[in-house]
């Protein structure tokens, strides 16, 4: 590994579109290229039509070589163990899994090894590994491909979880999750890759914690993740048209949780929606929630609302799919629902 | 313990195999055109180039006997009996396909008929496979059970726990690993450790064989071998069909990582053409034997014909 | 597989007292009895010392042969899936885990095939697998052997859960469990193996989603389960001193999950305290939280508290654990807080 | 490319190894005491019976190279420089302990000493130590990682994909199998699907030998070879060490699936008895040797002294 640590200076903030995909391909190269401790492991990242099914590694093999951008066999657990083994012992790994569903495969090292060895060996080692993958339906692909499993990793101890929703998002806080000392799993949604959106240049990390309000409104908090941002960026235009006017926040990690910002806005409106495309039962709104319920029962003048998926694995047939996901329209009967 | 071994199959049988086979070719080149044309969702994963596969080692099977799939599982599900109308339903998410349409390319089953299951995770069938052959084992019956999977599937550590599970036991599972050269980009030579991956059987002391995976009557009787053992109580085997898959891993695939020539000298092996020229040369090759037979059969002619027939 | 189905007359209700692991033990015993199809895989369930290390299938393998009571290898991944197939093809397995924590290494077999095939398949498949495992900490095992992840099993759809506390619930929950169709979570806790109570001999079906009152009261509701209700009647005791009349519910099983009960107790009581053992985030509390909210709002005269685990992985040292774990004085804590 | 093979080691070697095989064993007869006094809590796995193994394989590292342990991981832990103290403090659960108590005897880890820890999921090091041979490769370093499992944790997938990663990218890492003949109550010979486990990495392509795992020197000599082919680049290694352990599982062991006959004969082999053993013939050897030398090397008395010495 004898290529140079080279010094990032924070570039002006030149803000170009990019998508999502292009977002995350730019953290990936620009930490590769800052840290030479960082590599990239997975299948078909490197060879694959030039990166991933997905397009988010495209090109790193050719800047930074096979050995540092590693396809891999399909071997979803030692992926895993790997990454974590590598990270105790100095390197940072990016694993990336091709969808979330077969992380399923890859659950002991990331929940019983990756979380917990710092704590277990009195906090003298950290686990710098960040596990990618990408979540979420609406393309057809069926119960075992569609998946949001983010509740099982927020469960976890020692692990922080990202959930990027705009392009932007995506790529400071990859930059984040590879800088960070913790294992990071970085959830990614499938629809979003070839979403477009302003994007700094440079050195732009996004601190985990950190909840971005995508839509100021004085009547209702919607709290919400990857394509429910937009779903409800969406819905809060048909609620304007109404005169209900609903603020939108994106927590954008959900370990650690940015609750103060969340609060503040239910102090402000009274009500809350929460949603996610995860199903409905366990699942992180049901903790949202809870937490709010706690820090804020005397603020709210209506019960919270999930918008979440159905309690059933994603079907494949379109009108059944979209009959299983959180759409605008629950948003909006939700919003009624909560300000009536 | 007496095997049955691999017997002749009859010409009927041999017609419905070629038959089967031009089913699979067109059901999965129809499936791509729906696909194309955007009315189906998800991917689809095309059987073609590889259909020697399915139909030679289906054909080693009774109907109680049971398979498990992959996501390139059409050429599985029909070989093994599957109904082309219920799975064409399917992938066009139908409330008359083999799911009702919430299954999809990746999830057709008919539990009925033996066929548990496509599967949409990479070895995904290979511990449901097993557990099958437990079930028919604990049953008293002997029933056999195919796992069907792909060279990508050879790194799973399923693969490993099931046939350890499946040593031990001797359940009557038989594996069969289409080794159609690639995992989507991930070429098979590189990404397992050993060239020959039917070695690996060594490793939980069973059977482990290769065969020409475009020949279905290798095939046929590489398997057969495998299912008899099986039957037998023998326990399982491990079958590597060396084969190739003629289209893109899925619609999409940008196919960077293979040439075309290979692709061309694949071709010329293909399946179907050389099962149906054997069929034809065998049809041949009866017709001749049948005319020997009859030639030597036949009686001399009697002395008494010597004169006859020199004028009408 | 020649044994006769031997028809169970329901025995005369007499009653025993039996420890949590005996009546476990009575419910595997009677249904393989019942049904020649029911078998038990696992390590160490057979040889090991006559059955299993809590002595759960003691005295199987003797009655039923080594054909129907399998010890296997160190094989999580495998004795799952040889489960779900062998469910698929007709056979009734219980498998079990030594640990739940070791289900990480088969989250894949339980949740992308067992809970998804009859979904997937259209409806044309049953998978009547019954998974058991045993979960919590207080034993000094430390963070790979103590925890609690209830809460996963319960996010994904098609699967359900039962989380027994007493000996009779163990027995009827899994007489139920192995008798359903589909498959079963079904989740034991280590301290309460060798905890004692009366079970009904004979045949004792408590059926999925029936929640049980434990002790009725009028000031507050507990709802909690395995350990947490122990504890509960505990910190009643002490609250009835002080004059405060807890209501303890045991749900019993999650999924299904008997809101009914837990919101009639609610519209009575006001006040709402949930408990586990497992990680507060993402937990099961939240989601209980949640599901009362929707339906008993109104009636709620103070924020629901969770008594739940710390979220930190479970340590060693007796007196850490013990501050990681929820405990009587926790929930006394909580119910004046709610009744404050 | 060439490879340094296994070396002689010094006196002092062999003494501060001799050592250390008392260390495990003392260590670990105490930690039953304390165990049994209930100075513990959760469980200890003695590793009493098989000091050679952990103390063999350790003596061919260098200081910057790595091991992953077990449940069953004092004897790892103090073979490569662990601290029994703070050994001790841990398994006590104190403050001062290796984990500051949060850990306990299956969580030991010095990761400074290139101890990666203990492991309470059988299997759970063996993709650790793998990853951490991969840091070592991307590192630019020849840096070794030496992977301690049971027999039991032969049947875990995890060593399956592994192994193949391991072979495919030829890390630096060796598997050491510690065969101590079972897995709980569960018999290698019966639930391994093979008799001799080192025919497993027939199936990665790379070499699989099985040494005495109650011969410090055999452990020493074998794990030698496979460190410095591993150092060399070429790739990993298996290597079964044959021992036993002498007792139970851990505490409370209801030890119905051995025979004491069994336990006794092994006994006979004991790694410490021997070693000792060897020691001490070797040191009188030595003196013999020495003898002999200064006695040949010893001169001819002069023609002048056979009339010394009659009379004083
Ligand atoms: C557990 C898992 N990992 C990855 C994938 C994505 N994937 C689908 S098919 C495939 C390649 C499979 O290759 P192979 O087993 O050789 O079968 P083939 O496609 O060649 O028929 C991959 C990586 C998956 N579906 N499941
Ligand atoms: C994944 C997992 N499964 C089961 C266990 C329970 N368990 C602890 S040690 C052990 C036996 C391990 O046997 P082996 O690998 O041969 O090591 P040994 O104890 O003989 O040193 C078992 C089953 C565990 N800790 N982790
Ligand atoms: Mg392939
Ligand atoms: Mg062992």
């Amino acid at each position: 590994m004898s290529r140079p640590v080279i010094e990032t200076t924070p570039a002006p903030a030149a803000t170009r579109v990019l998508t999502y995909a292009e977002a995350l391909n730019e953290a990936l190269r620009e930490e590769m290229r800052r840290d030479p401790r960082v590599f990239v492991m997975g299948e078909d990242v490197a060879v694959w039509g030039g990166g991933g099914v997905f397009g988010v590694t495209r090109g790193l093999v050719e800047e930074f070589g096979p050995q540092r951008v590693r396809d891999t066999p399909i071997s979803e657990e030692a992926i895993a163990a790997l990454a974590v083994g590598a990270a105790v012992a100095g390197a940072r790994p990016v694993a990336e899994f091709m969808y979330a569903d077969f992380m399923g495969l890859a659950m002991e090292p990331i929940v019983n090894q990756a979380a917990k060895i710092r704590y277990m060996f009195g906090g003298k080692a950290s686990v710098p590994v960040v596990f990618r993958a990408q979540e979420g339906a609406g393309r057809g692909n069926a119960a075992q491909h569609s998946q949001s499993l983010e509740a099982w990793f927020c469960h976890i101890p020692g692990l922080k979880v990202a959930v990027p929703s705009t392009p932007a998002d995506a790529k400071g806080l990859l930059v984040s999750a590879i800088r960070d000392e913790n294992p990071v799993v970085f959830l990614e949604h499938k629809i979003l890759y070839n979403t477009k959106g302003p994007v700094p240049a440079g050195d732009v990390a996004i601190p985990m914690g950190v909840a971005d309000c995508k839509r100021a409104g004085r009547d209702a908090t919607f709290v919400g993740v990857h394509t429910m941002v937009h779903k409800a960026l969406a819905a809060a235009e048909i609620l304007a048209a109404e005169g209900i006017d609903l603020e939108v926040i994106d927590p954008r990690t959900l370990v650690p949780f940015d609750l103060d910002t969340i609060v503040a806005s239910v102090r402000k409106t009274g009500r809350l929606v929460v949603g996610h495309e995860a199903y409905e039962r366990c699942g992180i709104g049901a903790e949202i929630i809870a937490q709010v319920i706690t820090a804020a029962f005397d603020a709210l003048d209506a019960p919270p609302v999930r918008v979440c998926g159905e309690n059933v694995p994603i079907p494949y047939n379109a009108r059944l799919e979209a009959a299983a996901l959180p759409q605008v329209e629950d948003i909006v009967a939700a919003v009624h629902q909560v300000v009536a | 313990m007496a095997r049955k071994l691999a017997v002749a199959l009859s010409p009927d049988q041999l017609q419905s195999m070629l038959r089967t086979m031009h089913m699979i070719r067109q059901f999965d080149l129809r499936a791509l055109d729906l696909y194309r044309e955007g009315a189906m969702r998800g991917s689809t994963h095309p059987y073609i180039g590889m259909e020697a596969v399915a139909v030679g080692a289906c054909a080693a099977l009774r109907p109680a006997d049971r398979i498990t799939s992959t996501h390139r599982g059409h050429g599985h599900c029909l070989a093994k009996g599957g109904d082309p109308r219920l799975m064409m339903a399917e992938l066009l998410g139908k409330a008359t396909g083999y799911c009702k349409g919430k299954g999809g390319s990746m999830h057709i089953a008919d539990v009925e008929a033996g066929i548990l299951g496509a599967n949409g995770i990479v070895g995904g069938g290979i511990g449901l496979a097993t557990g099958a052959a437990l079930a028919a084992q604990l049953a008293g019956r002997d029933d056999v059970t195919l796992c069907f999977f792909g060279d990508g599937a050879l790194n799973q550590g399923i693969l490993h726990e099931s046939a350890n599970l499946a040593a031990i036991w001797k359940l009557p599972v038989v594996y069969i690993c289409e080794n159609n050269q690639y995992a989507m980009s991930a070429r098979a030579d590189k990404f397992t450790s050993v060239p020959d991956p039917e070695v690996r059987a060594k490793a939980y002391g069973f059977p482990g064989v290769s065969c020409d995976g475009m020949d279905v009557m290798a095939v046929y009787r590489t398997v057969a071998d495998a299912v008899a053992r099986a039957r037998a109580g023998e326990g399982p085997s491990l079958v590597v069909c060396v084969t190739y898959r003629y289209f893109g891993h899925h619609v999409g695939d940008p196919l960077n990582y293979r040439d075309k020539a290979e692709v061309d000298a694949w071709k010329t092996k293909d399946p179907i053409d050389r099962f149906q020229a054997d069929r034809l040369a065998a049809a041949v090759t009866q017709e001749i034997d049948a005319a020997v037979a009859f030639a030597k059969a036949s009686p001399e002619p009697e002395v008494e014909a010597l004169m006859e027939d020199v004028y009408a």
